[in-house]
């Protein structure tokens, strides 16, 4: 397994939309951070039941999007489309219908390509439901073996990107997320999240090797974004989330140290930090993610993308049209204008670049960590740091730092009652020990034992 | 102070050490149980007030409700003895299939802090184990949660199972992101709150009517 | 009644987005077209009947548009927002239903500004029912009473701009698009429609005056908006929808003949030539509109705007919340990328506007016409003119000889089976009689005299 | 080049003097009316297979649909005569409440093209104008189309009003912005078509099922 130990883009000019240091070359010739960023398009099911009954009426809909889809992406002469396939949990329960809608997609897809030339890659992210299990079992049983078969068929289909938003240590992280304990949440994210993405991304890299498929990327979905969407709601303060994002990096790293290869998954927020460590493509979203979830990081979250999502919308009628090709247009017309900056060249690049990031950053803290010069910050505290949990305490160490920095010199603006959480969070980091084993045992004494087993993690008392 | 200012101050602060001992305090001096336990929910209040004005966070929520839970644990026996009852009862559950546990808790935590009695029966939850649940704790309210567009469909379903206990009084509420005012009203639910600050006031206002 | 013989902006430098020449002050003192873009928001009803029995619930849905999506304005920051409200059918025929729905909305944004300073300010755009008679009676009648008293009340009420979707002229412009008959187009536009608009127009500024608001402007909606629809579904050539599109400038223009100060309505992509002439500013609207109508001028329809507008989105349910209230955010996000470039100086806002032009102009003739440049030059044929059928004329002559010649050098593309109607449109035009007079009894000789009362529009018979 | 296949020719180019004088030499020749007819159709259907493949657009559509209807009226009465009638009847009308035309009437050109008889009722029909045409004109098709989110419930009701004529036989499609395939199924129509071009195919598809 690899170590990151230094950044593969170490100058803040270099970390721009559409170009990454190790761009993806897909089978069909797209060429991922190399210089043109993609369409991502994400979808759903509209409100209805999945299981044997109802499954002619979910191929009916696949079928649906993914025609209307891609004809509109061949009206508006997309360059190329990434095609994201997020399974319900009953598809990844049910292997075969999981796969039953990658065939359908594959098929829309090839047809478009043979008959319109129109280019285009699917990532499957088969959901993880190995948490249906309280506590869940994260190595073995039901859930984790239709997860991989799921994986390994869609492989073998043609699913060239493999990607999955893992759950490990989501049972500890929600309440660490409430409680804004960041001991927790570190212990959540770098010690149960990261050693179960080693196993899980081991296992991944396995199949996709065999298929000749890539690994694309994890994220912290169930983590940072769910710390995003309370801190939307006003639930925890920005700030909170901020750090909490920033502490993720750590975890979603890990997927390309066992082998990814990016382009890191649409909702890793986090994925910047990744990609001045990897130099790997990301996948990002923002504004035209509005119809997944609302986020004070709209435009600065395009400023490092290589393909352009919108997370996910479900197969409806707007007026214009079924959603998910509304929101194909959205997408394609703002990756027109970072496609038409990166062709006029470095210095419209980086003055777009400064007008995504100078929009956003001074009103959020999640926005303000995501500026380039704070991302290479951060990222750097990563890679010289000697474990995950000291990277996580780096990361957090980091973030409040550059958050406190920032609204001092009046950078970045703060709600008033989130002023007395710059102490709290830093606080709460530097009265964490030093060592990740004294980490661990303050921590199995202080965490709901019930609801998770240290054996999955290959965690044993000490 | 007097023992009942003390005690909802130490619950508006959070110290829960300090709501212990002016319960203690107040029981000694042999207070009516039923004015300790308004000082408790006025403190309580206070803190939803707050909240729900956006000046504190759920975690000094949580501190505030785990005093007040502690405080509760000494003065229950006495208000049991007196005949004192939760004002309501409610059961929560998110809908069977679907794993999303937040929203619920929130909601949750902040019907606990109004002095509801909660059981919360957990995510993926049958149809069946709400029906149960209300024949068992005869509820006021029950909750539903669901996240996902495919599982909001079994909010129905669960709807339908409990109306047919015998339990006709039971008031039925919603959240959740694909959830709307529309989709209680189809299903035949009595209420949707769209977001857990709005949970309490959404219950008051459907029992009183 | 003003006639324009001259253009408000002659340099194309300084036909950009939030600075207009005739800036726009509210009552709450937003300043459209000084320097900031706005968000202006539109909305609709999800699928459901509107009478007497369903009006609370359409209350019910108003009130949860406005309050959810100014929420989302104000976390957001947003410096100032346009609400839309454009009635449907029964709302019109029933004025006290529309008012109804007015206040609501005006109490909402009351509300917002004194809770949170939070500058709104209310465009009413009561639906035209004349042609529910057939023929239209457009000069009275219950239609035309009912539509004046909504206008007036709302006015009343406080709704600041006055807006609408004339139809004067669509009886007969519907089949001349099928034909594509660009003689009928214009008898329909420069003829018909220029005469209903100024009998409307005079009205409207009267009841604006009254109660000291504003009439802000119409839109070619029925007429270029639905050739630009026909022309994405591939039905009729865009060459044409884009030649429509410039003589449709002429009929918009009326409006601001009879006293309109902008910002003019969303949904007239011909906005940008009717600033150039005016110097008022305009409401606008692209990608972002997707929800509404797929569009081949998703950026450069920014690229002179000073409010950035949805067009309509039903009250439903997206994964991240309402649908207004995530357009909402998009929205705001989009224009916070011109603020930000507006704030840095006039070199980032025409390096920002180039990249908005770019990125469409060379693919589609309709996005082609938006050039700066070629807006002006289409301004100009309108203004040298000496009569609407001539300005129709001009206009009609000078975009296509732009696209001919954008395609000769190479700065268009054109889809090859659209090359034979270059000749056939010049032709067209070519073939048309020199005086009004002629035009008018030729046409009133070939167009089907059962659809339209000529009497309605002021035209004897010669 | 024979009569037939110069008249398909001509409908082809939008010919209607060419197409006319070929119907009548094709008469003056005695050939069979049901050959012409179908000539005409072969012409038309190139058309329409040209247009479904982009490669011409509306306009050029009308002038042959033009072509064919100037021809049609001098086949028509031998066509009677001979007792040969359209392949189907088709009635199409906008729903109460909506004026929006265009679509509909891309619809009809269509549909007549494929020589269908068509009865275009218009715009803004109420259901009961719907269900008397189909009383009267026993189609085997009915084409609703609605623009708005606001007039597409009364798609729903005009269904109900054709359901209840004692024509079970008819076929009853939808199309327009707000309608979707899942709408159609739920009021029970049968069928819907995303665009005007595959309307033919989609009630040829619908009869012979
Ligand atoms: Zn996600
Ligand atoms: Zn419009
Ligand atoms: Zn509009």
């Amino acid at each position: 397994m690899k170590h990151y130990q230094q950044l593969a883009i170490n100058n803040a000019d270099e970390l721009c939309f559409g170009r990454a240091p190790k761009p993806l070359t897909t089978r069909r010739g797209m060429v991922i951070g190399g210089g043109v960023v993609y369409p991502e398009l994400n979808f759903t099911l509209p409100a209805m039941v999945v299981d044997a009954s109802t499954m002619p009426l979910v191929r009916r809909h696949y079928q649906e999007i993914i025609t209307g889809a891609l004809k509109r992406a061949v009206e508006l002469q997309a360059p190329g489309v990434v095609i994201e396939f997020e399974t319900l949990p009953p598809m990844t329960e049910n292997p075969d219908w999981g796969l039953d809608v990658v065939k359908i997609l594959l098929e829309g897809m090839e047809e478009a390509w043979s008959k319109e030339s129109l280019k285009s890659v699917l990532r499957v992210t088969p959901n993880d439901n190995r948490d249906f299990m309280r506590p869940p079992q994260m190595r073995g049983g039901k859930y984790w073996e239709q997860m991989l078969t799921l994986f390994d068929e869609s492989a073998a289909a043609g699913g060239e990107l493999l990607s999955i938003e893992s759950v490990g240590g989501k049972e500890i992280h929600d309440d660490a997320l409430l409680m804004c304990d960041i001991g927790q949440v570190i212990f959540a994210l770098c010690v149960l999240g990261a050693r179960d993405m080693q196993f899980l991304w081991t296992h991944l890299t396995e199949i996709a090797d065999r298929h000749g498929v890539h690994c694309a990327g994890d994220t912290a979905c169930g983590f940072a974004n769910t710390a995003m969407a309370l801190a939307e709601q006003r639930m925890i303060p920005r700030l909170f989330a901020a750090v909490v994002r920033a502490v993720s990096a750590v975890r979603s790293l890990v997927a390309y140290e066992c082998g990814a290869v990016g382009p890191g998954k649409d909702c890793g927020y986090e994925n910047p930090i990744l990609k001045a460590i990897t130099g790997y493509p990301m996948a990002m979203e923002g504004k035209t993610a509005a119809c997944a979830h609302f986020s004070p990081m709209g435009n600065i979250a395009a400023a490092t993308c290589d393909t352009w999502s919108n997370e996910s919308v479900q197969n409806i009628k707007l007026l214009g049209g079924m959603a998910p090709t509304c929101y194909l247009e959205q997408l394609i017309y703002d990756c027109r204008i970072m496609n038409r900056a990166l062709a006029d060249g470095p210095d419209s690049s980086l003055a777009y670049r400064k007008l995504l990031v100078d929009s956003d950053s001074s009103l959020d803290p999640q926005a303000f960590i995501l500026a380039p010069e704070n991302i290479l910050a951060i990222a750097r505290a990563i890679v010289e740091s000697d474990d995950y949990y000291a990277a996580g305490k780096a990361a957090a160490h980091t973030a409040i730092s550059l958050l406190r920095d920032g609204h001092k010199n009046g950078q970045l603006k703060i709600n008033p009652q989130e002023i007395v959480w710059f102490d709290r969070i830093k606080e709460g980091i530097e009265s964490l020990p030093d060592s990740e084993e004294a980490f661990i045992s303050q921590q199995l004494a202080q965490v709901d034992r019930s609801r998770f087993l240290p054996e999955e993690y290959a965690l044993s008392e000490s | 102070m007097s023992f009942l200012l003390s005690l909802e101050e130490a619950v508006k602060q959070g110290n829960r050490n300090s709501a212990v001992s002016s319960v203690e305090d107040a029981l000694s001096a042999k207070l009516p149980p039923q004015d300790i336990l308004d000082a408790l929910v006025k403190g309580m209040d206070d803190v939803g007030r707050r909240f729900k004005a956006n000046a504190i966070f759920v975690p000094e929520v949580l501190i505030a409700a785990r005093a007040m839970k502690e405080s509760m644990a000494i003065l229950e026996p006495v208000l049991v003895a007196a005949g004192i009852q939760p004002e309501y009862t409610a059961v929560i559950g998110t809908v069977t299939g679907d794993l999303h546990d937040i929203g619920k808790n929130l909601v949750g935590m902040m019907w606990r802090g109004a002095n509801f009695k909660v059981i919360d029966l957990g995510t993926n939850v049958p149809p069946e184990k709400f029906a149960e649940a209300v024949v068992t704790h005869k509820p006021d309210i029950v909750g539903l949660s669901a996240l996902l567009t495919t599982t909001m469909p079994n909010m129905k379903i669960t709807v339908e199972a409990i109306r047919k206990t015998s339990d006709s009084r039971v008031k039925i509420v919603l959240g959740g992101a694909p959830v709307t005012q529309d989709y209680a009203d189809e299903i035949g639910a009595d209420g949707y709150a769209s977001d857990a600050a709005s949970a309490v006031d959404l219950v008051r206002k459907l029992i009183a009517s």
